[in-house]
């Protein structure tokens, strides 16, 4: 694999960022139920997604999950329709019908945030059909948590991705709990990476805080799959930093635990510090990118506010069509 | 006009609109040289490749992801379930996910899948190969119900089916696989939402769907010897249900009885009986009637199985009955 | 009377019978530590132990499984499903399997199984967390479905369902576990199929079930303002249905109006509006309304969400209706 | 393990030869339409229940499948009441209600022979909690075929099976055919018994034509799991002799394939030419068994056809309570 060039790497940085402090916002928001409903967020996790989607392009598909505003943002997404839609504003992705669970966007290739977990697994392997049988290169990433892995359909569709060589990346994002879930506890292997072998494709495991890592597995796996042989999966190790959702205390945690990721394995912290010590960013191009995304969050949830609500008569009208 | 069995007006349908779109493809299990459960798909992998029939492992759930995940992305497939019993397997993937994507995005993805699939009782196959399920589809939202009782009904609703932008749960029954009737050699197309007339009359409207509108013929044919003149109402798809004509129909015959072969309770027939008692209240001459299937898991002994459907000698008798003879 | 959170009520049913009976047995998603998704089993982990209170996999489908093969095999199970919506993963085990295993083996095996699930919505967590299903399973015979309003209710009905020698659904709402009713300290089990007169009434029957008996209570009070007295008619459990109290109920009072939170087509409401409108025809003045949701996927937006389930006004206005004012 | 007895070893000719007339005859019922609805002969197989069922006890439980009839018959099932249901007799193990698929006995621990491929899986688990929890040493051995490891439930059994250490042994037939399609095309992985590693447990492959080896391996795993240390995962590899069901004409199979199995692999021939080779049995005691057999058979044919029908005004009584 190539060397990364200085701006993926800056590319990365902006991506982690970004992630975490819209995310941040969206707890904000939450607390103060101008976001209602579920929330789940993805502090913790950001360098999955930056790593992921640098490694695939506009063109392909990712298909996520309800902790998902991470892989939208990564690939892409419009931070103000985003909010929009969490603000349930008739300028967000899916007019506000869809909320924090259900963003999907044709144009972006976001196939679609999944309120069950486990079920956008199956629709990775349609995507992957589509990406063969139109025979561009196209290849599907799909995104899942630990708790997710023990779902049946896990099982139907990695086995049908690897039985038709269909070019799909599954991306297992090991938080290491399904809410107060123990991975370790529920599930039957040490590693869900090794689950590969029944399906007879390569199972990598990755550290899920560094994006560079995450970038060369996942690139390997898309490489792989555009060249006509099959699926991967890959295993990002990691931890949701918060709670389930912003309500969950997370008390079945070990505090030692929160503490050692927090500090040992905070995306955000350690690739900052990695592009200073390369001397890639200094600590006031750092700032001033802060800064750029600070406003960016901020606009977005200005643009949110300031969207119009759904029309209830044209909902009504609508209706009378499904 | 030249006649053929159920089973070959499938094969036409879906041949005629593989041939035309070649984003159409055909999903399912035993559907490569075995042809299908059925034989509808006689031939077709020969035809077709298997790029376009995908003969897959026994993972319903994935059956219906592999369709919905192609559908959103440009394709239009038919995923197959062999036996609307094992929609029990892929419940999320219908319904949480396919019957859901358009609406819940704000029509930023749409989803045109057809999920074929048969149905009912008769063949001795017991409790869990008999059932009759429309009903659940029917209860969702973002589900189309198709349920062709004759050839010819049955190819031209597959091809509008094909051609939907939206989720199409296309039920058939597999006891009229291999029945045969008037099915004309030039393309055509049968549009959702616009009921068949079966059979003309003008004494009492008899509501029937898929086998059931064999059953209710026969009750109608019968009836005639007792001066009874029955109309034989076939929607030919539930949703969208075509109310207006039905409400037509028995504002003329002031009489309704709604037949289904599904468990009575919760049944699509309580559900038309509600609408029609409701929006023709007083065009009703005597309470809706419902003839259904019993509630029981359909037995494997072929009396009791009998037992458990309706047949012609029910619908007889729940016509005279609401005729008060 | 003391008064208890409907959650708390659940609570106590369980210990009670956990208590009473060591077969009894918990088992489901997030029920240990964390207490249930709606802390209905708080602290039972520690009291019970992980061999009675048991923590699964996100695997909706071996969650029945484990609860069907547990209740075959002389245990009393509560199998938990965290949303209703998640039936969809676990819908051959509840239907093919549970629900059949007893009539399709002439009464050889039988399963004590409960299954206790929730739905509705409410709550902003659209489409795939807030549907009402129950339609689905009182269409599948060997189901008993159970949809309580109140603490006292879930509380005695829930003893019962873990008494049963069948499946039981047992749906909760999720907006009214905090909600406050009385119970009494003392031991008490209410049958199954045994009507709740909420309010009683001489003009109109509302029946209503789950969160909406709520509802039409508020509505049964404002319609006081126009001098109309509203029956409100609580089924509690939907399988049985009794029938014969609310044949009775509508007799006196003459109209009726059908209250689901459910998608109208094809609800519960649409079947209890047949029935009542054959069995009580000539007793009706007015065709039987139903209030229901709309035929929508419920969308995020609260606006949006709200418009899409019945309110006090709809009953309201469908009890004007059929009083003719 | 202790060498096989001489009593255990006519015991396993006996059990294979009654399933197979058994099945035989069921054939021909079929043909003569006397037997209807799904019919799915367990003709080549019959060694695996065989083998399976000699190494557990009468108190142990079994949970079958589709083709269930080896299962039920080695398990110990009457004869006569298997006849009957499969006749739709009211003396039938399911009073004529569920017919060849449905056979299920609580006396038996025969907990349900089963119309949807996997469905039994699930209950394993439920039938393994209890065997764990009344902690009396009895274990639970599901059967499934090559089909059914593709359906997602089987996946979500064996985690849990595994994560919650129960003793059950899961016993796959691979008789390579899941109807028309190949265990071949549409398993990911060379054998189905690699997939243990997934689920942490002990994955085995034996030769399903030999009722000894079959025994064997299941006899550790029953050691296994009674003594606490959880399920197994065995494959045998077998073969369907005949088609699917009766009418199944099997054109997707290669002739040499079949007649390869029936020629080296038919458990009939091959353990009576082992029992005399041994000098266990001679040919006339084998006749003798034969004949024996044979009339069990056919008195069973002879108690199911003199056995009355379902009363239709009890079944409509029966139906009012459901
Ligand atoms: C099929 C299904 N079962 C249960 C739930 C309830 N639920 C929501 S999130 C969650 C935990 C998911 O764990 P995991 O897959 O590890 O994702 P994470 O939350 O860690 O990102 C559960 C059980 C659900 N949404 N869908
Ligand atoms: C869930 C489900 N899908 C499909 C079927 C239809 N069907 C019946 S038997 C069968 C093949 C089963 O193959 P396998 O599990 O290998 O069992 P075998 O017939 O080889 O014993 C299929 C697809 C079914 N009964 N259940
Ligand atoms: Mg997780
Ligand atoms: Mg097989």
């Amino acid at each position: 694999m190539a060397e990364l060039t200085r701006e993926q790497k800056v590319e990365f940085l902006k991506t982690i960022i970004t992630i975490r402090r819209f995310e941040e916002k969206t707890i904000q928001l939450y607390q103060v139920a101008k976001i209602w409903g579920y929330l789940h967020p993805y502090v913790g996790e950001e360098a999955i997604a930056a790593g992921t989607c640098a490694a695939i392009k506009k063109s392909d598909y990712i298909i996520s999950t309800h902790r998902g505003h991470g892989h939208s943002i990564a690939k892409g997404a419009d931070l103000n329709r985003m909010m929009a839609e969490l603000l349930g504003k008739s300028t967000g992705y899916c007019k506000g019908r869809g909320g924090s669970m259900h963003i999907a966007d044709t144009e972006l290739g976001m196939l679609g945030a999944n309120g069950i977990v486990g079920g956008g697994i199956p629709i990775s392997v349609g995507a992957g059909f589509s990406c063969k049988m139109e025979a561009q290169g196209r290849v599907t990433v799909c995104f899942f948590s630990d708790g997710a892995a023990n779902n049946g359909v896990f099982h139907e569709a990695l086995n049908m991705a690897s039985v038709f060589t269909l070019p799909v990346i599954y991306v297992c994002e090991n938080n290491m709990y399904a809410i107060s879930m123990s991975a370790c506890e529920s599930i039957s292997c040490k590693d869900i990476a090794n689950r590969a072998s029944s399906y007879d494709m390569p199972g990598v495991i990755v550290d899920g805080s560094d994006p560079e890592a995450v970038y060369g597995v996942v690139s390997s796996a898309v490489a792989r799959a555009r060249s006509g042989k099959g699926p991967s999966l890959i295993e990002a190790k990691t931890y949701r930093f918060g709670g389930h959702h912003p309500n969950d205390p997370a008390e079945y945690r070990d505090k030692k635990e929160v503490e050692y990721y927090k500090s040992e394995k905070d995306p955000v912290i350690n690739y900052k510090k990695k592009l200073i010590d390369e001397k890639i960013l200094n600590e006031e191009e750092i700032k001033m990118m802060e800064e750029k995304i600070k406003k960016a969050v901020e606009d977005s949830v200005r643009f949110a506010e300031e969207s119009p609500e759904p029309q209830l008569e044209r909902f009504l009208e609508e209706v009378k069509s499904i | 006009m030249r006649e053929i069995e159920y089973r070959e007006a499938i094969r036409e349908a879906v041949i005629e609109e593989m041939n035309m779109d070649p984003k159409v493809f055909l999903i399912g299990e035993d559907i490569g040289k075995y042809g299908g459960a059925f034989r509808a798909y006689k031939g077709l992998l020969d035809m077709y490749g298997e790029d376009r029939v995908i003969n897959t492992p026994i993972s319903e759930g994935a059956i219906i992801g592999a369709g919905m995940g192609a559908a959103i992305t440009g394709y239009r497939p038919v995923s197959e379930l062999m036996f609307i019993d094992f929609s029990t397997l892929a419940m999320d993937q219908i319904v949480n996910q396919a019957a859901k994507i358009r609406y819940m995005t704000g029509d930023n993805l749409r989803c045109p899948l057809v999920i074929r699939t048969q149905g009912g009782a008769g063949r001795g196959v017991a409790a869990q190969h008999s059932q009759s399920l429309e009903a659940w589809f029917y209860h969702v939202p973002g589900l189309k119900v198709v349920m062709p009782a004759t050839p010819y009904d049955v190819k031209g609703l597959l091809k509008t089916a094909i051609r939907d932008d939206n989720v199409v749960m296309f039920i058939e029954h597999k006891m009229i696989y291999l029945l045969k009737g008037p099915v004309p050699e030039e393309e055509y197309t049968i549009p959702f939402g616009v009921a068949d007339i079966k059979r003309q009359g003008t004494d009492v409207t008899i509501f029937a769907y898929s086998n059931m509108v064999y059953k209710s013929l026969e009750a109608a044919a019968e009836l005639e010897n007792y001066g009874i003149s029955a109309e034989v109402f076939d929607p030919r798809t539930l949703v969208p249900l075509d109310e207006d004509a039905l409400i037509a129909s028995v504002k003329k015959t002031g009489r309704l009885v709604v037949v289904t072969e599904a468990c009575e309770r919760g049944s699509v027939a309580s559900d038309v009986a509600a609408k029609v008692s409701l929006k023709a209240f007083d065009w009703l001459d005597s309470p809706v009637k419902i003839v259904a299937g019993l509630n029981t898991p359909i037995p494997y002994n072929s009396t009791l199985e009998q037992a458990s459907i309706p047949h012609k000698a029910d619908i007889v008798n729940a016509v005279k009955e609401v005729m008060g003879i």
